[in-house]
């Protein structure tokens, strides 16, 4: 390791899921983080509740890549099931703890440095309650992993501290717990690698969120007053997150009034209904879901774009097809969702890279939904919704809610008559009035089937094509208003487009490829419909790859539509899809080839799992 | 003046201000007879048009949302989905009166599931379904509540157990169940009045015969069906709370309930005695009725003292929708604080 | 007209819908064809039972074309709310029979030649019954054009024949209304006009039939034993017609059994349910439907292509988004039927453009469904679903069923292990077994969460991709199974691409353009995702329009990805999306400009109405 | 040998052969009890397990399918839509032996109104609700059955209606109702049995406590409360037919039900006298139960003489997908004649 105190670790915790390996990951990863450490932390785990094996990834890196690592350099092997495929995910020379009972691993693991732990009998001996046992084994790792890369007391302390502020009677029992597995390295084993961590000084100042939580946030600060839900994984949490706030910010103490209205739906059909009910009320409505739930809105959602409703949908992605790997992640309902519904459609979709966006882009969305008078999709996914990214502090917003164009008494009182669906302005958004109105002219006629400007019943083709042809200039005069894409570098010949969570791995990528003597810029879309400046960037650049967590290239298909055949000529595909989160070797690997036989098929499918 | 001898409602307003737009229905459709009850209903009942929020899916009767007080905003949903948008606008603005008109086959066939959660929520609706046993719209297919044997114009019969709307919201739990005849206005009005008055879901199960594909023999929800097998099981007197009214019905016999908003709702018996209060004793007479073929109409079973969905998720009155950011956002403190605690 | 017995008349017929006028329609156009001159009829009726406006369109050509044509040569006007707009369709110096009492039409009719006729008064003194006269007044304008058109009696007595063959007493009161009409006309009014029929010998051998007729004859020659519908208009009558055909041909009379299962399901969402249910256990099943229930089946089809199920889907599309217009025509949901779910998915989607190819695509598709094992989309829409069209007989089937890869209670005992999602032959379509197979190999688990070979639950990364990779296989290597595009010419420097209904206004538009020195090719795409030879026809034209009826250029989308940048840049689009049928006219209009000046901007909005 | 000492059933099948895989669920959670009780009862019953069609929706419950008879297909669809898949399936085999298995959130929240439905339609089937209150996959929010009043773990307060699984299925006139205790094998097993010699569909509201996230006070669903406040309705003594087993039971004091496989279910009477022939009285029955804040076990409703749906079709008993083209196609004659028609 050059500089001293640089670090690029990557640690990996095998366990079995439900014994509580959780706080003991997040003990290690605090540990670091209060060391000064960049960390991000990746739970890879199983869609059951108990028993089963789950990897916990642990990048600690100085220079603050955030994207994971495919590889080991520690790996502590805990479940006797994976034991021998975990053993394989270590870098050569890497450094192996588990538990003694399994046994030495098999032959290929003789490069390693092997610290065998008697886990079980150590726990037996010191904690006498079987299921205090099963889950402060844990802990003992912890212990053992601390003294081999010197991580000190002081911050395991500071972890501790944090992780059980809410229990501190469990305090000192996991305190105890990983005395014992320093103890047991200290007079057992002997130390025979070289990994090592320094304290340094690159986290002061952070935080350590995940998205769902910065979004639910977001919500709130934003003035959602009516959620409706239906539980999914990988979704639940942000609605759990914002129910939680709410029970705390959205109850008036004396009343015991609250105010937002959480719904737990009968199901995601009936969440989407139940969003546009609220939207065309005038209240600020949201769901969160995942692809299975995406699919169960589609009938709703043709409704909100046709009858213009405002709502926020969001979609924390996981692997499709169908029920597919609930608790893997991906970005695969991109186009899907872009033209969700019947006939022809067309959405908003924000897309956040960070955890810091998370909480912005939904209040940008609140916004979006009012102005545009349309159902808003806002795209994470399952790596940036529910694991801890390293963050700045989320900042308090600046502006006031903007409700769009909603016409009230006093205004009607000043006109000489109110059609619901006349572009008055000449942007394609017509005025509103909600129910409730004390007005004569205030009320309209909502509904899904044909109608004129005065939201009258018609089956007119000359006006039928009228207003069809104003929901398209509508969403174009909107482009202006979405999150513009962030352009990094300039002068380049390759370009990269990505978007949302493919974000750190591409970071990663840019510089390796750099030293690699590949220099590239970098454009990652924030939205759909996508902005002049994307053609710029393309136009720029002779060769672009577009990165996309999916196997068919979805945002690189949108962009051939969307950019013409011109440039689209000059776009290549890099697709990871097998469920894990992207690395930044899966990317430098793909476009390495690619770059030195200067041959540029127009699609490199590329089997993260491959290599 | 002319207009000085215009009838008015409490609130001063014409009954002509509580029409709609002309019907496109068929000529002698039950739905038209319903519309006309409602208009009365609420004429009577002296409805603030402008809080009215007119709600309906997709059919023929789904329609008729458009052909009454054309002042307040109306939603025509997709089909068999009013209830969830339904519960999302009441829980938007408590303020507003929520009326829903649906199909059998949207209530029954699609829209079963979110039918049953609307009235698990009891969200603070009128919600009133007019049953004619097909699918008007789409030309006379059976719904779910088509009965056993009748006859399709078409020829065919339906082979299938009929969904009974009524007794499925008893056994539901729903606070206020009753059903009518399309072409019962002396009952169906004071029914219509009882709903409008009801806090939580009132569900009005109106028999109301498609003339178009579902009024020939062999249907049991047709005309002549309907008048041979009816059953009165009450007349009902109404009085709101307002002004008192001299009626003089004989006493005794009567069943009173008094409804959230102090107006009282009482019950003559006829022919047998029905307590609207037992819902075992409800789900009995429906039963009976059906086993001699009948209809039973009527106010089958109320339950003055529900909590409607607001009232479970102790929304303020205020509409959500007029809460700013002051109401609705952290302070800074707060906000320093909570990120303070997530560091 | 030139050359004796040429016809070219276009007749509109403005009534009210429910007051029977239909058989009236349907005479006439049975007159004609009686004639032997070509007729296409088209309905352009409201989402209402009674009382509202309805028009019949009547083309009858006698070089064969079969496109509608927008401004009426003759116009019947019997309804007095449209009566104004009506006239203003006529072509100057248009025939205008109208109701006497309507008055005069405004000034600017005065070109025309007007036909006023007391059709009440006409009714009311020859036909007592009130009911019977509503009905009767529409046979009324039937005589008064034989009149005028020069019908013999001898063609409306076939065609009443034929309308009434199933109630014959009503023959003798329909035939006396005829005359009525016809002696008033004789009797009253001297005609002015120059429009003529006369008979030709163009139709002898010919059928006009409906789409979904056809279609309905397909399924039950394809073997379907299972139909899973919700009604919805305009595919119901696809529906009902097969329930017809099969109580009259899978009953067995002694025991009364059906030989199909006919369920009208809750929604469409069940109806998807059942249809995979009863593939999956082996049965060839089918739903159909309109836009709002391909949306409802969004998750169900999810299912279907990763758990790899058979079933024929339907879609007889109507104007979206949403409700939309359900009694006009459009073709809306190409590109949402061929991704139709979240995550990664594509469907084979099969394009009838002609009621023979309803007929034969039908088949088709229960074939490919199970030789594929994945859900098959049928796309027709109203205009060809709802329509008579005047066709060549439909060919008895020459070949039987293709029930694709099932293995057997015998097929297993040669095998030493059966492996569900195992791709044996490379071909990406693996084998399966169906419940009740009697053999302890047979049993498999069918999800649709992650699976691998074997078809044991798994949330690998490499199964995963594996799998997934598959599935794309698969499609691709179907591609050679499914109909191929049609061409027409060959050399000459413009192209055409079409599909679906469009095909009429195309072969007429051909002949137009070609008279006004455009030369051009013709490619009928037939089936998603395309075949090769869409390259080569792209690539062997200088200029290709692309011709949808939809709002967004879907197909035009769809080529622009499949063809890649290259080829897209040859392709221009061009929209109809008004809910009409799409005319010639229509797609002259709007290519003429762009090749008379060279200039081709890459998408053409043609708002139908709007001309 | 060994072997020869193995204990068979009546298809000479050693009662391994109805296990699967090994469960993945939480150490005691009630949905492992059931699946050893299928077992037990299919192993009885003498299952073919070649002609099982083992379905499923999504949910901890849901998995359970692939626990026991790893020979027979099994159908995992999505989420709540079981009833429309199995429906399927069913006419198009109506030889298959149908056993359904799904969960409360996904029968009584998304999968409701299929549920309703299948039901209405009596599609020959076993569907057993693994019931216990909650979302367990999802971790634990509240499900539409749970009680009014419980307290999740995270402790939230439900504030809705429960919604009676065994109550609603009675209403729409199922065919079979019964509800049981995954603990108590003893009158589970017989259940089992019976429901499995119904034809039509027979509903199972089995209560499984979710040890994880539901087996907590206030829970109604949990061990503890169910142990205390669980009522036996009865004991049930299944017999049948293939062999006679004398059993010595109290006489007089028995109904007995004849199934249509001509098997006879006997059932004691304790405590009160209960006729499962009678729908009112299970009304009753599952509804003073409830007002006295117990759960009432054992065979609720059972009308043997109903026709399932392929009867109701009149489909021939050979599998629909075995029929071919001569079976399936007009002839050629049929053709030309309907071609003619059409001209
Ligand atoms: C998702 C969907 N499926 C089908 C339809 C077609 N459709 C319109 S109305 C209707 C049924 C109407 O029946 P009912 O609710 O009883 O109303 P009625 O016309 O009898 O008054 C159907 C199936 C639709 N609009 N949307
Ligand atoms: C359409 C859809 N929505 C949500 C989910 C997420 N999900 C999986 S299981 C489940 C609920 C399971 O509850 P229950 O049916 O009671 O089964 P249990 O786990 O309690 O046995 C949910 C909401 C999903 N898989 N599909
Ligand atoms: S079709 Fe039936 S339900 Fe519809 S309007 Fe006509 S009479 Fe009424
Ligand atoms: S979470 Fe609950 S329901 Fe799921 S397996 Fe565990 S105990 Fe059973
Ligand atoms: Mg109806
Ligand atoms: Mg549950």
């Amino acid at each position: 390791m050059a500089e001293p105190g640089s670090v690029d670790l990557n640690l990996v915790a095998s366990t079995v899921n439900g014994s509580g390996s959780q706080s003991a990951n997040l003990v290690l990863t605090r540990a670091l983080f209060a060391m000064g450490i960049p960390v991000s932390p990746k739970n890879l785990f199983p869609s059951n509740i108990e028993g089963l094996p789950t990897w916990f990834y642990l990048r600690a890196n100085s220079a603050g890549y955030r994207a994971g690592r495919r590889r080991a350099d520690l790996l502590v092997a805990l479940d006797r099931a994976t034991f021998a495929e975990d053993v394989k995910r270590l870098e050569p020379g890497g450094v192996l703890v588990y538990e003694e009972a399994f046994g030495v691993p098999e032959p290929g693991a003789d490069h390693l440095h092997l610290y065998p732990v008697p886990f079980a009998s150590l726990a037996k001996s010191a904690i006498p309650d079987p299921d205090l046992r099963k889950y402060l084994t844990n802990m003992i790792y912890v212990g053992v992993v601390a003294e081999i890369l010197g991580i000190p007391d002081s911050a395991l302390e500071d972890a501790l501290l944090h992780q059980f502020r809410s229990k501190p009677n469990a305090l000192s029992s996991n305190r105890q717990a990983i005395a014992l597995g320093r103890d047991y390295f200290g007079t057992h084993l002997t130390k025979t690698d070289l990994l090592r961590v320094e304290p340094i000084d690159r986290t002061s100042g952070k935080l350590l969120l995940e998205g769902n939580q910065t979004a639910a946030l977001g919500a709130l600060m934003a003035g959602c007053t009516v959620l409706a839900w239906y539980p999914i994984t990988p979704s639940s949490s942000l609605a759990e997150h914002l129910i939680g706030l709410a029970d705390r910010y959205r109850v008036d103490p004396a009343s015991g009034e609250r105010r937002i209205a959480t719904i737990q739906a009968e199901d995601e059909l009936a969440a989407a209904g139940m969003v546009l009910g609220a939207g065309w009320a005038g209240a600020r409505s949201m769901t969160t879901t995942s692809g299975p739930g995406i699919s169960l809105m589609a009938e709703f959602i043709g409704l909100g774009y046709y009858a213009e409703i405002p709502g926020v949908f969001v979609d924390v992605q996981r692997v499709g097809p169908s029920t597919g790997l609930p608790t893997r992640t991906m970005q695969g309902d991109v186009s899907f969702a872009y033209t969700l519904s019947h006939g022809d459609t067309r959405h908003p979709v924000l897309i956040p890279g960070t955890v810091l966006e998370c909480y912005e882009f939904m209040q940008w969305a609140f916004d979006l939904a009012e102005q545009l008078q349309t159902p808003i999709f806002v795209l994470s996914d399952l790596d940036l919704g529910m694991n801890l990214w390293m963050t700045d502090p989320l900042p308090y917003p600046t502006t006031g809610f903007d409700r769009g164009k909603v016409l009230h008494k006093d205004e009607l009182d000043q006109m000489a008559r109110f059609e619901r669906y006349r572009d008055v302005d000449g942007d394609g958004v017509a005025w509103r009035t909600v129910p409730g109105t004390e007005h004569p002219l205030a009320a309209y006629f909502t509904r899904g089937s044909g109608h004129d400007e005065a939201a009258r019943y018609t089956e007119s083709d000359e006006t039928y094509t009228r207003v069809i042809d104003r929901l398209a200039r509508k969403l174009e005069s909107g482009i202006e208003k979405l999150p513009p894409p962030l352009l990094e570098g300039g002068s380049a010949e390759v370009g990269i487009i990505a978007y949302g969570s493919s974000d750190p791995a591409v970071e990663e990528a840019l510089d390796v490829l750099a030293v690699e003597g590949v220099a590239a810029d970098y454009l990652r879309l924030r939205a759909l419909p996508m902005a002049p400046s994307v053609a710029d960037f393309v136009a720029a650049h002779e060769r672009v790859y577009v990165v996309d967590q999916n196997r068919d290239g979805q945002m690189f298909q949108i962009l051939q539509v969307e950019l013409g055949p011109l440039l689209a000529a000059r776009l290549r595909s890099v697709r990871h899809y097998d469920g894990l989160p992207l690395f930044a070797a899966d990317l430098v690997d793909a476009i390495r080839p690619l770059e030195s036989t200067r041959v540029g098929q127009s699609a490199v499918p590329l089997v993260g799992a491959g290599h | 003046m002319a207009t000085a001898s215009v009838k008015t409602n409490l609130l001063g307003l014409s009954r002509d201000e509580y029409k709609g737009l002309a019907t496109t229905l068929c000529a002698g459709c039950g739905h038209n007879s319903i519309t006309n009850h409602i208009v009365k209903a609420l004429y009577d009942h002296g409805v603030n048009p402008y809080r009215l929020a007119k709600m309906s899916g997709i059919g023929c009767s789904s329609k008729a949302t458009a052909y009454f007080v054309e002042r307040a905003h109306a939603f025509n949903a997709v089909h068999g989905r009013m209830p969830a948008v339904t519960t999302g606008a009441a829980v938007a603005d408590r303020d507003l009166l929520f009326f829903g008109i649906s199909g059998d086959g949207d209530t029954a066939s699609i829209g079963l599931g979110q039918f049953c959660h609307l009235l698990r929520r009891n969200v603070d609706c009128t919600y009133l379904v007019e049953n004619n046993g097909v699918y008007g719209l789409t030309k006379g297919q059976f719904s779910a509540t088509a009965d056993l044997g009748s006859v399709q114009k078409k020829g065919a019969v339906n082979q299938l157990e009929t969904i009974d709307i009524a007794g499925l919201a008893v056994q539901l739990g729903a606070s206020f169940v009753a059903r009518s005849f399309s072409g019962d206005g002396a009952q169906l009005v004071p029914l219509l009045r009882a709903a409008l008055s009801h806090r939580g879901t009132a569900v009005l199960d109106v028999i109301s015969p498609c003339v178009t594909f579902n009024d020939h023999d062999g249907s049991t929800k047709s005309y002549q069906y309907v008048k041979e097998h009816e059953l009165i099981l009450q007349e009902l007197d109404f009085i709101p709370s307002q002004h008192e009214v001299e009626v003089n019905y004989p006493e005794g016999s009567a069943t009173e309930v008094e409804l959230h908003d102090g107006s009282h709702l009482r019950l003559r018996k006829l022919g047998r005695e029905h307590d609207p209060r037992d819902r075992i004793a409800a789900l009995q007479v429906i039963d009976d009725a059906r086993q001699r073929g009948e209809v039973v109409t009527g106010l089958l079973y109320v339950n003055p003292d529900t909590a409607d969905l607001c009232t479970a998720e102790r929304l303020p009155q205020t509409p959500l929708r007029d809460l700013d950011e002051a109401q609705l956002r952290l302070s800074p403190g707060q906000f320093r604080e909570l990120l303070e605690e997530w560091a």
